[in-house]
């Protein structure tokens, strides 16, 4: 496991800082440019919603490594955390092609197409906590 | 069938190349059939320019580098046209489901009707009823009594679609666990009103007619909650007159009254019950006339009823190009002997 | 709100720039966040590709002509991907129609459940119902006969979507027709099943739990048709066991019989009601075990019943992804003194 | 109004050839790339409809004016023709997202989010006619 890099999100400043370490991270495990892209996209959006319905909170990006039958799988963890106020019905926010934000495909179901894995835990009242993982091929 | 991105990967290397020596139609046309080929394989917009920035870059090792980090950028406008891609792939599926969900409910839907219009030896009945959409808020019922007497229903629910099938299959059970008595319109009326305001949310309406034909004495009874007047054909005079029956709406208040009409029937009259979706048929030129209803079931009122009312369709329909805009319930009831 | 393609294109020219002259983070930031902009203005990827293009040629005036041609090429492939976004608006506009439609029916579907759990002094009632999409297949009812023993009802259309839902509506409006007899759950499921058999389509079947307790000396009567068996908790012990009621899925034959069971509650014991979708919850590694949901139900007993079906449909819905299979239904029942 | 061409189309030479016809037209009248990419792959879509079902037919292009309040509208036509086994149900193949034919967006409702203009004229056993216009803006 390599080290773990922890971003503060309260402005948009945060968003970019995110991105960053997210970019630095990826290219450093041998990402391709295009999933660089859209693991910094799905920070991106990520560390938007922070900054968006939460105010603050933060960007936790780690290399991560699972053991298979065929060998070592490595990959990159993406965990976004905030104290705000939790998402009421996660079902709905899950739900494809109705994000109230403008273009088609954004919102959390865009984060979870992104990447490969993708978890949300959030009660209303009680922030969130959203992780998502990005295997190398 | 699915092509491995390295594979693709050289396909297009190879069509891109030989473009670029005959710069030809041909080599667009190929383009455009690659296209197709990526999209098959579900390859994002965002992969196809990633694919085309790694061949040029093979192709032209001397691209300035600003122009190489310029589709770094245009990579990251693209990952936004990738998301949009993705979801229409699931948007499309959910809606192959949804589709083949609302046909089988519409299946369920025409299971309700009456399999069979009622033999009465007196009588010859034709009836027709389509859905604007897949499902139907138009409703009719036919019910022989001990009497022998013909009871008919015929109900257009306010609004189509899903919403308008569920509340349509209510008033179908509602009428089924009606107490068996003798089939007074009137009465009969108030029993469903009351179902009806009990059960179905506010703004769910429900406009019916019903009739009850004793082939006995030739006498037709009639009532109505706020439905489309029908028509009494005058053989004798070869005339159509208005049947209408006031009454509310059924739903709109807990106690309602419903006035009984009647109609002697005689020899080769008969009685059309409809839903507005008949009347309010609209074309370019707005609303149809109610006289030239008559006028096109006077045209084929030679034919047995069931003929009639099939043919006014087809007319109606085709007056419409083919699309109507709200279900359409047609029923005549004529005395044959 | 709309910004003019002229306006974009300046936009778009001065972070581009911004960013080949920086090269950082911020700068592909900005093109995330000029992607989202474009796609409010509904510009279609290869008006994109053909956006940057213009713009790097004007940048890069010794761009080598091979290159140049090969965007040309590659814009045509983009075609078939401004087609597929353009496929993907409509779509959504249409997806989001059906969509309204289906609410409507979903609420209306609502009123069709109990407004409220019965108060009765000595029980503590807790009820969830949650369909997997809009429209659910999963039905229950109360009833509090005038002994004060209480009617407890809990079925599954074997479906789902809008045909379970018409269904549904069926059986709440053949229970609400049944002859108001005191409440023997094997009669009163013989009369549901002839309603079934005669009015419901023949591959569309009902499972259903039908239970009355009587409060006055703490007894809870119940069958079953073909529905997946609930749990009883026994407080002493803090053991669960199964509560199965052997008995034929409603509408597969004419006549069926359905065996009464019974069982005497003690204070702090409970019935849980459930429908398949809470044991058939199925997760990455496969269904659940039944005995996950006992432990789970476990871990909440000292709550309120209300509080207990809330959290173990949280935690079930976690487990899923918040993607419910099938409808979810569970009721519990607990006996307080 | 300028030359019209027609180009048989009986093989996938001829699916080129109208191509190469309507990329010249529109060139010609001044329509920019993005354009000319639409309005040839609106042509091949026809021509290929016409290769594939009908066998053989016709494609037709021509310059369009029309007079408007604040001056002339020009525009190219792209006519279909063939004599093939026409099209039983045109609701149908007009919709959204059913083409059997593999691919998002592809076939007639494709061809007419390409074009401005589009009519289809055709009946089961009697051969189809579609035409279609693109305006320049
Ligand atoms: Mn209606
Ligand atoms: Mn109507
Ligand atoms: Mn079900
Ligand atoms: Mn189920």
């Amino acid at each position: 496991m390599g080290i773990q890099s922890k971003v503060e999100v309260h402005t948009e400043w945060g968003i970019v800082s995110a991105r960053q370490a997210g970019r630095n991270h990826a290219k450093d495990l041998g990402f391709g440019s295009v999933d660089q892209a859209r693991i910094t996209t799905a920070i991106s959006e990520l560390a938007r919603n922070i900054y968006l319905y939460a105010e603050k909170g933060e960007i936790i990006i780690e290399p991560v490594e699972e053991v298979q039958s065929n060998g070592m799988k490595r990959g990159l963890r993406i965990t976004a955390k905030d104290q705000g106020p939790g998402i009421n019905n996660i079902r709905q926010v899950m739900e494809d092609g109705f994000t109230t934000s403008g273009g088609l495909g954004a919102g959390l179901p865009g984060v979870k197409r992104l990447m490969d894995e993708f978890e949300i835990d959030s009660q209303s009242g009680q922030g969130t906590t959203i992780s998502a993982i990005k295997w190398l091929r | 069938m699915a092509d491995s991105y390295a594979i693709l990967e050289d396909q297009y290397k190879k069509i891109l190349n030989k473009y670029l020596q005959e710069k030809d139609e041909q080599g667009l046309y190929h383009a455009q059939q690659f296209s197709k080929k990526v999209m098959e394989n579900q390859i994002s917009p965002e992969e196809m320019v990633s694919l085309h920035l790694e061949i040029i870059e093979d192709l032209f090792p001397n691209l300035p580098a600003g122009a190489r980090d310029s589709f770094e950028f245009l990579l990251e406008v693209m990952i936004g046209y990738g998301l949009a891609y993705r979801e229409h792939q699931s948007l499309r599926d959910r809606q192959k489901e949804l589709e083949a969900e609302i046909n089988v409910a519409a299946n369920m839907q025409q299971t309700l009707l009456p399999k069979e219009v009622p033999y009465i030896d007196s009588l010859d009945i034709g009836v027709i009823s389509v859905p604007a959409s897949k499902m139907s808020g138009d409703y009719y019922h036919f019910v022989k009594d001990e009497n022998g007497c013909l009871g008919v229903a015929i109900a257009d629910i306010i609004g189509k679609g899903v919403p308008a099938a569920l509340c349509m299959s209510m008033i179908k059970y509602a009428m089924d666990s009606l107490p068996e008595q003798r089939l007074q319109p009137g009465a009969l009326l108030e029993n469903l009103n009351r179902v009806v305001e009990q059960n179905v949310a506010a703004n769910m309406f429900i406009t019916m007619m019903y009739g009850s034909y004793d082939p006995r004495v030739h006498h037709f009874y009639y009532s109505g909650a706020g439905h489309e007047p029908g028509f009494y054909y005058n053989a004798k005079n070869d005339s159509f007159e208005e049947l209408y029956a006031k009454g509310l709406v059924l739903g709109v208040t807990r106690e309602a009254n419903f006035r009984e009409y009647h109609k002697k029937v005689e020899v080769g009259d008969f009685v059309v019950l409809l839903s507005d979706g008949v009347t309010e048929c609209r074309t370019d030129e707005g609303f149809i006339e109610r006289e030239e209803i008559t006028n096109l079931i006077r045209q084929y009122s030679h034919m047995p009823a069931q003929e009639m009312v099939n043919n006014v369709f087809y007319q109606l329909e085709k007056l419409q190009g083919f699309q109507l805009r709200d279900d359409f319930s047609l029923i005549i009831i004529r005395r044959k002997v």
